[in-house]
Order: C-alpha cells, then sequence, then structure tokens
C-alpha cells in the first residue's frame, strides 16, 4: 500500500478563489492510501518545495500528489524537490486545478467538487505508480554522413570542426555531387566548383574524416548512440593508396568509346577513369562493365603502364563493420527520366535536353568547353525555348513518373540560363514557358526581373503542348500563351526541359535499414515539420538536402549545418538519458504478431526467438517483441496495436489509466 | 421533448499531452468557460488511448467520452493520430451499430494554440450529452451510485 | 474427393515428406466430424472424412502443430487459407513445418440451421449433389443443400483460396461476388439506433461466455487473451451485467478488426446462435469503405488496416455523417 | 393423477403464475429454446430441450455474494441476500431433473451452500416425460427413465390432454394451486405413452453405451489411460460442454470493484479453462490433456466413487449436441469401452 501525500496548493487566489482548498484538502484525507494532505499558498515556491520534501521524509511518503497548476507548468519542478527527498520522481503526479478547474469556473462548490474529483484520479494513478528510472546508454562518438554531395560535405566538415571522427559514405568514385556537374550558381552567378573543390579538398584534407568513396552502406543495425553500419566498398581495381591520380592510364586505356555520364553522355571517357580533374578522392576507377581485361583477361595495359603499381585486377568489395553515434541521411536527388513524356521529343531529337545536361553545355570544362552548340549538329542555337514543371506539379495519377509537388529550383536556374545564355550571346531569342514563375528567397526576384528586363527573355505564361522536329533540323514548339490567350508556334534550335527532382532511388532501401520514415513522395520524413526539420523521426538519424525535400544549395547548407549542429549535439553526450516512460511488453502475453512495430515511428520494435518453459515444463520457442528503451518515445501506439495487451505504457499503463477513469466516474 | 434540465453529465476528455492537453491549458489561461463536468486525463498521445478505456468509461458512468489530439499532421510522434483516426472511426461506428447513441462519443483535433476551440468543443459536446441524457445502453447496473 | 485427398496423404506419409495429417474424422453420425491429427496409412483408411459435413476450420490447430518434431500436412478450404495465411503474416504458424494441400468447397452442411428447420433425431445424413437425405428416428426428411448450409457458407465470401499452398485436389472455385455477403449488415444499419440496440441485446443477451468463438476463431490466437488476463483489468469469468456481454463482444471485434478473414467460425460454434460474423462484418464493411478494399490474409505483404493510415483518411465524424437518429 | 385438457393451458398458467413466479421452456426467435418467465401469450416450447440446462435456477452462471462498502477508511461487509420468492420451474425433462439430485449432492452436503439451499427451497420443479427423444438422448445408460421424470410433480402430455402427478409435499402444493382445474383420473394413457416411448428409447443409438469400463478398472487405470491424449487432441479449451451440462458445478469467487465498493459474486468457472484451479503457486493441470481428462474423469469416476456409484453425468446430450468440434462423452465412453 502507497503512503500518499496530497498538496493543495492556493495558487495566491489564482485557485482558492474558485476551489475551496482547505476542503480539498480535507475532503482527501479519507481516499486509500492517503496518510497526509495540506494546503499551502504556493506550492511551487521554495516553502512549497520545501513542504513537500520535508513531508516526504516525516512521513515516509511514497507517492504524492500535488493539485495545482497544469502538470506542463510544474511537473518537473515537483519531480525534481520529491527526488531530493529521496523519492523517485516518477512517484509524483499533478492534479490540474488551475488552468483546468479554477480559471474555468466561476462557481466555488462545482469547482471543488471538480478538484477534488480530479485529485482523485491522481491519487488512484499514483497508488499503481511505480519508481523509474531513466535509462542510461553510452554513445559511439563517431558520425556517419551517408552522400558525399554539397549537404554531406558541409555536415561532415562542422560535425569534423566540433572535433568528431567523421566518415562520408559515397557511392560514386567522387564526393561532390550534382554540385560538380553544375555550371554557375544563382541569383550570383559565382562558378559552383569555384565554391565547392576547395570544401572537397578540405574534406580530404581534414583528419577527423574518413571518405568511403565507390561504397554503399549495407546493412544498419542498432540505435541511437550505439549504430552499428557495415559499408560495402565496392572494388574499383585501382589500390587507392597507391594511385597518384596522375592520369596516365585514362589516356592509354583502348576502351575510349564509353559515354561520359559526367558529361551527361556527350562525350566519352576510358574504361579506366577518373571522373573529373578535381575529384576526391583523385583516384582511378576502372568500370568493370568495359574494361576487356575484366570482362575477357585480355589487355591489362593499365597495369602495365602505371608506374605506382595501383591496379589491381583482382580486387574484391570489401565490407567494412564501423560504430556511429548519429547518422546523417544526404542521399540527394535525381531528374526524373523525362522519355516518357513523348511531347517534348526528348527521345527524337538530340537538341532537346534537361536543364542538367544543359548546364554541362554551358560549363567551361564541359564537353563543348563552355561554348554553347547544338548536340545533334554542333551550331549555334539562335531560338532557345525553356520549358518549366516538366513532370512537376502534375496532378494525379502522375502516370509519366512525374511529381505532384513543385521541385522548387527550376525557376530560378532557368532564369540563370536563361541569363548566362543572353550575356554570352546577346543575340539569341530565349523563351520561357511557365506555370508559375516561383522566386521567393534573397535576390530571387531581382535575379527572374532581371533575366526579364534587362535581358529580354521572353518569360510565357502557358505551357509547352508539343515539340516536332522539323527536317530542317530544327524543333517547332507548340504553345500556349495563356496570357495573350493565344496559340504560339516558335521555330526553335534548342528546348530545354526543367525536369522534376526526384529522391536518389538508393534512398528508399536506406531508410528501411534506418527505420527512418518516408513520405509518399520518397523523402524522407522529419519529426516534426516545424519544430525538428533536420531530425528523423528515429532518434540518431538526422537529414539533409534534398533527400528531406527539394532545395537549392544554400537551404542545403544551412540544413547540412544545423544537422551537423544536432550531431555534435548528441555526441558531446557521454551518455544519453532515456524517456523512462517507453512501451514495456510482457514476453509471457507476446504473441509476436508483429502489430506493434507495425505502428513503431521509431523502429524501437525488433523481436526474437526467446524459449519458454511452457506450464507443462517442456521448452518452447516463440517470436517476442523487444523494445530498445533508448530509441522509444513513449506515444503507445503499440499499446493500442497489441490485442493480448502485453504491451504496456511505463507511466502511463492501463491500469493507471483505468484506475484515473474510475476515480473520475466514481 | 422535455430536456431534464437537473441532468448533469459526466464527460470523460482524453487529451493528448503535446497539443489538446496544452489546448485545454490554454482555455484556461484564457478564461473560457465550460461546464464544469468535463474531466481531462492525459495521455501521451491520442494514440494511447486503448477502446477499452472508452468502454470502462461508459460502464463506470460516463455519459459522453471525446478524445482529443493534435490535428493530423502535427502529432508529436509523427504518427500517432492517424492511428487514432482509423481506430476511432471504426470503435465509434461499430458502437452506433449496436446501438449506442453516437452522439456519446466523439474525437476533436486540437492544438496547443486552439484554447477556444477546445472550450468551444467542450461545450457543444456537453450540450449533446445533456440532451441525450443519462447514458442506458452502455451503461452497468453494478457500478451506478447508491444514492 | 475423399480417396483422392486420402490417397495423397498416404503418398505424403510413405515418401517422409510429413509425418502426420490433420484432418476430419469421422463420429457416430454423419455431421459429429472432429478435428484430428493422423500418423499412419490405417488410420486415414479407418477415420479420415472429407465430405459435406466437413466444416471445422484446421488452420489454427496449425499454430501448435507447426511447433511440433517433423512437417504436418494439413488441408485447406478455400476460406481456412485465408485465415492460414493470416496467421502466417502474424508469425503464428512456422510455415516450413507445414506441407498445404488446398481442396474445393461447396458449402458445409450445418447441423444447427438442419436441426432448426425442425428436423429431430437424425441419425445419419447423405447428400446427393443437391438434396440432402436425412435418416431420423422419426422416418426420413429430405432439404436441399442450398437450405442446409450454415450462415458461414450461405453468405460465403470466396470458392478460391488464398495464395498459401503446396499444391491442390480438385478444381479451383470462384470469388461469390453476389454482393449478399453484407445483406444483413446493410439491414442492420437501416434500422434506427433503438432497434440496433434491442436487436444485438436480444442477441448479446443469450451469450454464455463459454468462448467457444474466441477459442475458435483463428485471428484469436493470443497466447493469454485479455479477458483472461487478470493483469488487463477487463478479465471476466462471465458476463455479469449486459455491459460486460457487449464489453466482450466489442472488444473482441476490435481486437480481430482488420485480421479477420471472415470465415465465419465464430457463428457456426455458438450453442446460442449469436450472429457473431455481424460484428466482424461490420468492421470489415467499414475497411472495405473507409480504407478501401481489404481482404485480411489474401495478401501477405499488405498491411492490416489498422497498422496503416493515410494522410486523408476519414474522420471518426463519418459516423455522424452518415445520418440516422440516435 | 389428475388432468386437464391441453386447450386449458394457457390458463393453467396463468394461474400458476398468478400464485408462483413459473418458468418454463419457450421457443426464441431463433427456433431454439431457452427458460423463460411466463407471461400473458407466452407459449411452451414443444422442443425436447433448452440450450442451457436448468440448473441455472438453482446455481445460476453468477450469484452476488456479498457486498463490502469502504466507509471512509472502514470496510463495512453487506449480506446482500434478500428474501427469495417462491417460483416453478414448469417442463423440466427427466435428465434435468436427475441433474438437481446430483447438484443436491454437492451443494447440500455439509457445509450445505446456503444461497443453492435458499433457492432450492423456494423452487419447485414440475417435470415433463419425453415423448421424442433425440438421437443424442442417453439418459437410460444412467438408469434414468425418460418417461417417468422426477420432481416435485410429474407431467404427461398425452391425446388432448395434460397429465399431472404430485410426487413430493412441494408437488401436492403445486398441485393444490390448480386444483380446481384439475379433475382426478388414472393413468392407462400416461402407460400407454410410456410403453410407447420406452420402445423408441431402446432402439436410440446409444441406448447401449457401457459405462462397464469404468466399474471394472481401477481409478488409476483411467487416469493413465494413453487413450485421454488423442481424445482430448482438438479440444478447444471452451467451455460450451461444461456451461450448457446439468451436471457441471463448479465455480469462481471474484470481486468486482463498482468504484464504491466491491461485489464478490460466484460465477461458473469450467475445467476446460486454462486458468481453472490455477493456483498462486502455479497450475495443478497444466495441459488441455489434463483439462479434458478432469472432466470426464470427474463425471465417470470421482463422483461415482464419492456417491455409490452414482454418475456425474445424465446423458441429456447437450454437450453432443453443442461441442464446436464433436468431442463429447459419449466418444470418450466409447473409446474406453473399445478395448
Amino acid at each position: 500500500m502507497q503512503r500518499i501525500g496530497v498538496f493543495v496548493c492556493h495558487c495566491g487566489t489564482n485557485i482558492a478563489a474558485t476551489v475551496d482548498v482547505k476542503a480539498v484538502a480535507e475532503e482527501l484525507k479519507n481516499e486509500p492510501g492517503v496518510v497526509f494532505t495540506a494546503d499551502y499558498q504556493y506550492m511551487c515556491s521554495e516553502a512549497g518545495q520545501n513542504l513537500i520534501q520535508d513531508t516526504i521524509r516525516n512521513e515516509r511518503l511514497t507517492g504524492v500528489v500535488v493539485c495545482s497548476c497544469s502538470p506542463r507548468m510544474h511537473e518537473a519542478t515537483f519531480r525534481k524537490a520529491a527526488a531530493k527527498a529521496g523519492l523517485n520522481s516518477y512517484m509524483v503526479e499533478v492534479a490540474n486545478i488551475r488552468e483546468q478547474c479554477s480559471w474555468i469556473h466561476k462557481d466555488k462548490v462545482s469547482g471543488t467538487e471538480k478538484a477534488i474529483i480530479l485529485a482523485r484520479a491522481a491519487i488512484a494513478k499514483v497508488q499503481l505508480n511505480a519508481p523509474l528510472t531513466p535509462g542510461q546508454t553510452p554513445v559511439t562518438k563517431r558520425a556517419l554522413v551517408i552522400g558525399g554531395g554539397i549537404a554531406g560535405i558541409q555536415c561532415a566538415l562542422d560535425i569534423a570542426d566540433a572535433g568528431y571522427e567523421v566518415d562520408i559514405v559515397e557511392k560514386k568514385s567522387t564526393i561532390g555531387g550534382k554540385m560538380t556537374q553544375i555550371d554557375k550558381t544563382f541569383p550570383t552567378l559565382d562558378c559552383a566548383s569555384c565554391i565547392l573543390t576547395p570544401k572537397m579538398v578540405e574534406v580530404a584534407q581534414n583528419e577527423k574524416i574518413h571518405i568511403y568513396s565507390y561504397s554503399e552502406v549495407e546493412a544498419v543495425t542498432g540505435f541511437v548512440g550505439n549504430f552499428d553500419v557495415k559499408i560495402r566498398k565496392k572494388a574499383r581495381y585501382v589500390d587507392e593508396t597507391k594511385c597518384t591520380g596522375c592520369g596516365e592510364c585514362t589516356t592509354k586505356c583502348p576502351m575510349k568509346k564509353i559515354p561520359n555520364e559526367f558529361n551527361m553522355g556527350f562525350d566519352n571517357r576510358s574504361a579506366i577513369y577518373i571522373p573529373f580533374a578535381q575529384a576526391v578522392p583523385k583516384v582511378a576507377t576502372i568500370d568493370p562493365d568495359h574494361c576487356n581485361m575484366l570482362k575477357n583477361g585480355k589487355c591489362g595495359v593499365c597495369a602495365k603502364i602505371c608506374t605506382a603499381n595501383a591496379i589491381d585486377y583482382k580486387q574484391q568489395d570489401q565490407i567494412i563493420e564501423e560504430k556511429y553515434g548519429a547518422i546523417v541521411a544526404a542521399t540527394g536527388y535525381n531528374h526524373i527520366d523525362v522519355s516518357k513524356y513523348d511531347e517534348f521529343a526528348y527521345n527524337q531529337s538530340k537538341d532537346v535536353v534537361t536543364s542538367l545536361e544543359f548546364e554541362r553545355l554551358m560549363n567551361a570544362a564541359g564537353p563543348t568547353g563552355g561554348h554553347l552548340k547544338r548536340p545533334s549538329d554542333g551550331r549555334d542555337p539562335k531560338t532557345i525555348v525553356f520549358v518549366q514543371c516538366v513532370g512537376s506539379r502534375e496532378a494525379p495519377p502522375c502516370a509519366k513518373g512525374g511529381k505532384e509537388y513543385c521541385s522548387k529550383i527550376c525557376c530560378m536556374y532557368t532564369a540563370k540560363h536563361a541569363i548566362l545564355v543572353k550575356d554570352h550571346y546577346p543575340d539569341t531569342n530565349v523563351y520561357v514557358f511557365y506555370i508559375d514563375v516561383r522566386t521567393p528567397g534573397k535576390l530571387f526576384d531581382e535575379f527572374y526581373r532581371r533575366a526579364v528586363e534587362q535581358y529580354g527573355v521572353h518569360y510565357i505564361k502557358g505551357m509547352v503542348g508539343k515539340v516536332a522536329p522539323q527536317g530542317d533540323g530544327t524543333l517547332m514548339v507548340q504553345a500556349s500563351d495563356l496570357i495573350a490567350n493565344d496559340q504560339l508556334h516558335i521555330k526553335a534550335d534548342m528546348v530545354v526541359l526543367a525536369a522534376a527532382i526526384e529522391p536518389d532511388k538508393s534512398a528508399r532501401h536506406l531508410a528501411t535499414m534506418l527505420t527512418a520514415s518516408m513520405d509518399t513522395n520518397d523523402f524522407f520524413t522529419e519529426a516534426h515539420a516545424k519544430l525538428r526539420p533536420v531530425e528523423s523521426p528515429t532518434a540518431g538519424v538526422f537529414l539533409a538536402g534534398v533527400a528531406q525535400g527539394p532545395k537549392d544549395i544554400p537551404e542545403t547548407v544551412v540544413q547540412a549545418g544545423a544537422a551537423a549542429s544536432k550531431v555534435i549535439g548528441l555526441l558531446s553526450k557521454d551518455q544519453l538519458t532515456g524517456n523512462p516512460c517507453v512501451a514495456n511488453p510482457d514476453e509471457l502475453m507476446c504473441n509476436g504478431c508483429s502489430s506493434c512495430e507495425k505502428v513503431c515511428p521509431y523502429g524501437a520494435i525488433t523481436y526474437a526467438d526467446k524459449e519458454f518453459r511452457q506450464p507443462d515444463r517442456t521448452v518452447a520457442i516463440r517470436r517476442v517483441a523487444q523494445v530498445n528503451p533508448a530509441v522509444c518515445q513513449g506515444c503507445g501506439a503499440c499499446t493500442v496495436a497489441c490485442p493480448s495487451g502485453a504491451m504496456d505504457l511505463k507511466g502511463f499503463t492501463n491500469k493507471q489509466i483505468m484506475a484515473e477513469v474510475d476515480a473520475i466516474c466514481r | 421533448m422535455s430536456v431534464n434540465t437537473e441532468f448533469k453529465p459526466l464527460i470523460v476528455a482524453f487529451c493528448c499531452n503535446w497539443c489538446s492537453y496544452a489546448g485545454a491549458d490554454l482555455a484556461g489561461t484564457n478564461r473560457l468557460q465550460y461546464p464544469a463536468d468535463v474531466k481531462i486525463i492525459r495521455v501521451p498521445c491520442s494514440c494511447r488511448v486503448n477502446p477499452m478505456f472508452v468502454l470502462r468509461a461508459f460502464q463506470r458512468g460516463a455519459d459522453g467520452v471525446i478524445l482529443c489530439g493534435c490535428h493530423p499532421g502535427d502529432c508529436h510522434y509523427t504518427s500517432g493520430n492517424y492511428f487514432t483516426r482509423r481506430r476511432m472511426a471504426l470503435l465509434f461506428s461499430m458502437l452506433d451499430y449496436m446501438g449506442i447513441e453516437k452522439e456519446r462519443t466523439r474525437v476533436e483535433w486540437v492544438s496547443a494554440a486552439e484554447g477556444a476551440k477546445f472550450a468551444k468543443t467542450m461545450n457543444e459536446f456537453v450540450e449533446t450529452v445533456t440532451k441525450l441524457g443519462e447514458n442506458r445502453r452502455l451503461e452497468d447496473l453494478r457500478c451506478k451510485k447508491q444514492s | 474427393m475423399q480417396e483422392a485427398i486420402i490417397k495423397r496423404a498416404k503418398e505424403l506419409l510413405a515418401d517422409g515428406t510429413v509425418n502426420r495429417v490433420v484432418g476430419w474424422k469421422a463420429g457416430d453420425f454423419a455431421y459429429d466430424v472432429t478435428p484430428a491429427v493422423f500418423t499412419s496409412a490405417e488410420e486415414l483408411d479407418k477415420d479420415f472424412l472429407y465430405n459435406d459435413f466437413c466444416a471445422p476450420n484446421l488452420s489454427k490447430y496449425l499454430i501448435k502443430e507447426s511447433r511440433k518434431e517433423g512437417k504436418v500436412l494439413v488441408f485447406l478450404k478455400p476460406c481456412d487459407s485465408y485465415s492460414f495465411n493470416q496467421l502466417l503474416k502474424e508469425h503464428r504458424i512456422l510455415r516450413d513445418n507445414v506441407y498445404v494441400i488446398a481442396i474445393p468447397c461447396r458449402g458445409k452442411v450445418d447441423i444447427g440451421t438442419v436441426r432448426d428447420s425442425g428436423i429431430k433425431g437424425i441419425t445419419d445424413m447423405e447428400c446427393d449433389g443437391e438434396t440432402l437425405t436425412i435418416h431420423t428416428l422419426y422416418g426420413d426428411k429430405t432439404m436441399s443443400h442450398a437450405d442446409s448450409l450454415g450462415d458461414k457458407c450461405k453468405t460465403c465470401k470466396t470458392k478460391k483460396h488464398a495464395a498459401c499452398f503446396d499444391e491442390m485436389i480438385g478444381e479451383e472455385g470462384e470469388p461469390n461476388n453476389d454482393g449478399k455477403r453484407f445483406e444483413m449488415v446493410e439491414k442492420l444499419e437501416a434500422m434506427t439506433s433503438e432497434e440496433r440496440f434491442n436487436f444485438w441485446r436480444n442477441e448479446l443477451s443469450k451469450c454464455i461466455r463459454c468462448n467457444a468463438c474466441r477459442n475458435v476463431c483463428p485471428a484469436c490466437s493470443c497466447e493469454n487473451c485479455v479477458f483472461d488476463n487478470p493483469a488487463s483489468g477487463i478479465q471476466q469469468r462471465a458476463a455479469v451485467t449486459s455491459f460486460e456481454e457487449n464489453m466482450f463482444h466489442l472488444i473482441r471485434a476490435f481486437h480481430v478488426a482488420g485480421r479477420c478473414t471472415d470465415c465465419g467460425e465464430c457463428t457456426r460454434v455458438c450453442p446460442q446462435n449469436i450472429p457473431l460474423h455481424l460484428l466482424n462484418r461490420k468492421y470489415i464493411k467499414d475497411i472495405n469503405e473507409f480504407y478501401g478494399e481489404y481482404q485480411a490474409g489474401e495478401n501477405f505483404d499488405e498491411r492490416a488496416p489498422l497498422n496503416a493510415y493515410t494522410f486523408t483518411d476519414c474522420e471518426p465524424d463519418v459516423v455522424y455523417k452518415r445520418g440516422g437518429n440516435a | 393423477m389428475y388432468k386437464v385438457s391441453a386447450d386449458r393451458i394457457d390458463e393453467l398458467f396463468a394461474k400458476i403464475a398468478a400464485a408462483r413466479t413459473l418458468y418454463l421452456p419457450v421457443d426464441q426467435n431463433d427456433g431454439r429454446a431457452a427458460y423463460k418467465e411466463w407471461s400473458q401469450g407466452t407459449k411452451m416450447s414443444s422442443q425436447l430441450n433448452t440450450v442451457r440446462s436448468a440448473k441455472g435456477f438453482f446455481f445460476p452462471q453468477t450469484t452476488n455474494l456479498c457486498d463490502f462498502n469502504l466507509k471512509d477508511k472502514e470496510i463495512e461487509v453487506v449480506d446482500i441476500r434478500d428474501e427469495s420468492e417462491d417460483f416453478v420451474v414448469f417442463g423440466v425433462r427427466a435428465c434435468d431433473a436427475r441433474s438437481f439430485t446430483i447438484l443436491d449432492k454437492v451443494f447440500l452436503a455439509e457445509p450445505v451452500d446456503s444461497y443453492y439451499a435458499t433457492r432450492r427451497e423456494h423452487g419447485t420443479v414440475v417435470t415433463m416425460a419425453c415423448t421424442e427423444p433425440e438421437e443424442t438422448c442417453f439418459c437410460s445408460v444412467f438408469g434414468i427413465d425418460a418417461t417417468a421424470p422426477e420432481g416435485d410433480a410429474s407431467c404427461w402430455c398425452e391425446g388432448g390432454d395434460l397429465y399431472i402427478r404430485a410426487n413430493t409435499e412441494k408437488g401436492e402444493q403445486f398441485v393444490s394451486l390448480i386444483s380446481d382445474m384439475l379433475t382426478e383420473c388414472d393413468d392407462t394413457a400416461v402407460k400407454a405413452q410410456q410403453e410407447r416411448v420406452k420402445d423408441i428409447l431402446s432402439k436410440l443409438p446409444f441406448a447401449n453405451v457401457s459405462t462397464d469400463y469404468f466399474e471394472k478398472n481401477t481409478l488409476l487405470d483411467v487416469f493413465n489411460s494413453e487413450k485421454w491424449a488423442k481424445l482430448s487432441e482438438s479440444c478447444l479449451a471452451c467451455g460450451t460442454c461444461t456451461f450448457v451440462c446439468p451436471t457441471c458445478q463448479c465455480y469462481d469467487i471474484k470481486d468486482f470493484d463498482t468504484g464504491h465498493g466491491i461485489k464478490r459474486y460466484r460465477t461458473w468457472d469450467s475445467c476446460m479453462y486454462a486458468d481453472f484451479t490455477k493456483m498462486a503457486a502455479a497450475n495443478s493441470r497444466n495441459t488441455q490433456m489434463q483439462r479434458f481428462r478432469q472432466r470426464f474423469m470427474h463425471k465417470l469416476v470421482y463422483f461415482p466413487d464419492n456417491n455409490n456409484g452414482e454418475y456425474g453425468c445424465v446423458g441429456c446430450g447437450r454437450c453432443l449436441v453443442r461441442c464446436p468440434i464433436s468431442m463429447n462423452i459419449v466418444k470418450v465412453m466409447k473409446s474406453f469401452g473399445e478395448e
């Protein structure tokens, strides 16, 4: 039997004006388990807290009920006070007789009556309270950043800067991501590589950062502070420690007709390659699908000429196992495949390109040396049509692979493309067809207006209906002008499609491994859309970049920094203190049916096959739920999903809540 | 139909800690009145509310049971209220199917900023349940007050 | 059919694929078949039965049987196959230890239905296709096969098995789309609230809390039912008041909502003839209407409706919006 | 012996009901029979048996034993029993009538169960002879004559007349209640009916099920038989058999917290349930086989051992009809008899 003390607060007149606090204290003396009641001016004051502490000691209280303001206000205060007097802080309950009683009622009789009932409910709950101790788990002081684009780079640098070890896992042979392919950045028009490559070098040189390039995450187990990750380091057939990145092999390789992905296939690379000059790590990689030596065992040119002796045709995939305290998902994006949009003739004409392809055509380090030429015949385009929202903002069912959301970056990069074209080739006719032009952002609208006003880019509100390749090599663009209410036919030399962006395909699998949730578009879900935008609901997993939702470079960098600060905050702790009010399965009752696991937003529930002694003294193996208290946040969704009632929530047990119901309805 | 003006219904309100309980607090802070018949039980999330609790309240003499949680999409635990929404839609439908007056049960989404909505909801709900009168169809005679 | 089944069972026993067979065993009269485990060809020849009276759903026995030594052969009728699949999905059956043979079903004769039609002293029954000949102490009677079916078979959902079997004997059937499955639920929905209340009060007041519905139900596979668990706070031995009668059936229906495959065993075994399946079917109908068509046990990978959600689910006030008086 | 025209049965019931609360088997809307209180217009069922037996009149499924009230911190014990009213159960079959004798041996033996005893005192059992036994009937195996049912008074329906005979003092009182409607008569018609029905009874499928095995073998032989495992293998562990059984008498005592006090009540229990006789330390019967065996050992071995050979089964056949998996006492007896 508990020995419960009840303390009724006057809160000056806040409570005492509509609740007869003395009567409440008197009435509650008769409650089972109650050994002490008192009323006091301000329970939250030092004197009030002392009263609680003294009573705990003198009356040997095992439970405390404070009838006062909302527990959201002072529950923590009273719990701390109790703990100081040696009572487990979870043996304290607060009856909210201010916000939910005295302040909303004018009549003292009914106010007093209700205060008594609310207190009874709290007493009934305390009767069933059990001391709870928050669990402590150690933290592995190392972070994993998945994805080596600008998001991953920034995040890793920030974490390393705080003094923690960081590993970057990048599936490509170099870090840098999409930004390496971009020519200039809006709205300042500084060169993307000029601002990115120094950061890449910084990553390479930072002693705290280790890059696993050409690698992928294979498996993730564990939980916040204690993740165990398996990383598959794919065989690149070149010993990274020996390769000097001289590039001699790439020039001597006889297999030279392989479309160069970095340049969007506008030129070719060899079977052994370094994607671009500033690659990090600057190490050659052999493409096993095209290397003659790997495919047929004939050739071996690169091995012969490599003075560093770095070529290793026998290299195998390597599995690296590492422990991490925090994981950042920065898996980035890709443009959607626009080939299903037959109306834009992407498959029919080389001169219909996507915006990322256009970036390469404009880039000084690109296939054309920065000279804008038509991919089909190398002529200078005189008329260029930009089509916005290709696959973005589509109405369901999005049969061609389009998306309902706005890709966010296209309006601005198209304005950038238009300005760059007009800047380099002032006599080019540039048309932009749009649904809306969206330019919220610092200096964004000014930038767009410059395109229109200063450069004379033709912005036309309307959708392109059809792009028809003509016999003379031009492209007939049929479009509607919604403002002039007119049908337009434009003879263009090039058409640029602002293709929607979508999360990288690898993200879905990764999310499953991380037990991180995703939305229907495969963007990672944040723990709270407004208040926790860089955290995944799965504790210890953080989000950066487009993996979480469409965003531009500055936003990505901001989010990466925010994620890094969250990671730093986590890694700076030696021990994680959990919330002790966590789900608590009764293994003897558990059926192992997986209902609870299905509703857990945090992936806190796993299953184990355990041996149970049966009533007939035989031993049976059953699958039972296990809750990781470090991951569980205590929502209680599992407790209702469980048909056998095996799952309960500490601090809010079925019995406690029913006891409150009973007390209220008495 | 004559309404028994003497009848004071007993209403049990389950409120999630993060939104609705805070909304109820805000109603108090703003001194918004609603009948003392409403008694609130704090739960971490609306998804903690087991149908057993709802039935228990009726068994013990409640005349109405209301669940309040964060608005869909705003759940502190990301998805709890979505489960609540399905569970309670089905439970209420079944209670209705068994002939229990459907107006005795309700789910309302109340954010921490919606003190006014909380008070309005409670006023409406108390009024509805008062009109229905005492819970007879889901009562347990053993639990009736012997006065 | 019975011969083919016995022959195949013997083969699988003989070649060591399985070491026992779960099937139906003949009783004293045509109708009193008992689920049984057969371990030899002799036992199969002597007692194994598959005919129009083999209503019991064998799937639930596999929770225990699949955890025993060696592989077990089981015969599943179409509706049983859904229960089996649902149990698999909930990790209650160890699939590797079971050899499943799908067998056809044309609806089972329900002795309760025959008796309730007023036929007494039934000593034997034969069914040649459409006509049931009933031998009684007081002379022979006939009844059409269709009329003799239990509720579970009169409104059968499908004669097509869920994809869970290793082989099939006989022809695969077709889903039943005659729309009659929810007829009675709709009829109840159309009543006034008070009529529904009286209907269920009349039915549920008959309940003797024998737990037959729960113990036969393949969805009620809990190691320990909340109603038997003193720690749950709602333990009951018998329903003492009308509230407890309601409570038991309400909670049971809720716990199996989205998991109930509509096999109808609850109603078949109820000694008091309570149409319990009408509670489960209400949930099935609501789930179909609110969240899209769902058949528990059909699709192994699909999430149970109560363990899933969409952002655009209907609000619980859908119940008030449906109208009807209080 | 008395008789009254069957046409006047409503009048007869009205007469009884005017003096005592009258219960009788009534067809429910699903066609199955149950005991209900008679009121104007109630028709007696013509079916052989009710789904539930008549034992509930004396040993109800739940009985409130006493209340505990909490007055501040003091506990007050309240005897909630009130004066029982006299009642008549009409139309009880021979099997159920015999079940009362069996229950009496349990509840009226020292220490007397006063709740049961009070109900028994106030109740008058009026039985009805069977004319159309079912294939599941086997009361004759236990020496029960379905054509001459026991009870305070016995009735026969024959040739448009209802014949009534009082067997006990209470039966005499019952007859005196309605004496002005009755005419004295001889038992010729009744005898003829008995002859006719006995012939049917002798031809019932289970008329010759033997109890020999249980008489010839020791308790331990039966208990340790290997047959139990096979017989119980598909038992669902539901309580249908025990709850429809007229002689099952096990109960559990539980407390219910009403919020303002405790109600202590007893309720039927079933040996088929996993928590039957579960005690603080453990359960003495851990497997379903053990629990299943308990039920039949009780009826066929333990009860007769303690009651001069009288079996704890009356052959009403309810469990045969209602068991979800059609396993029953006859199959058990036959299985042992096969040896």
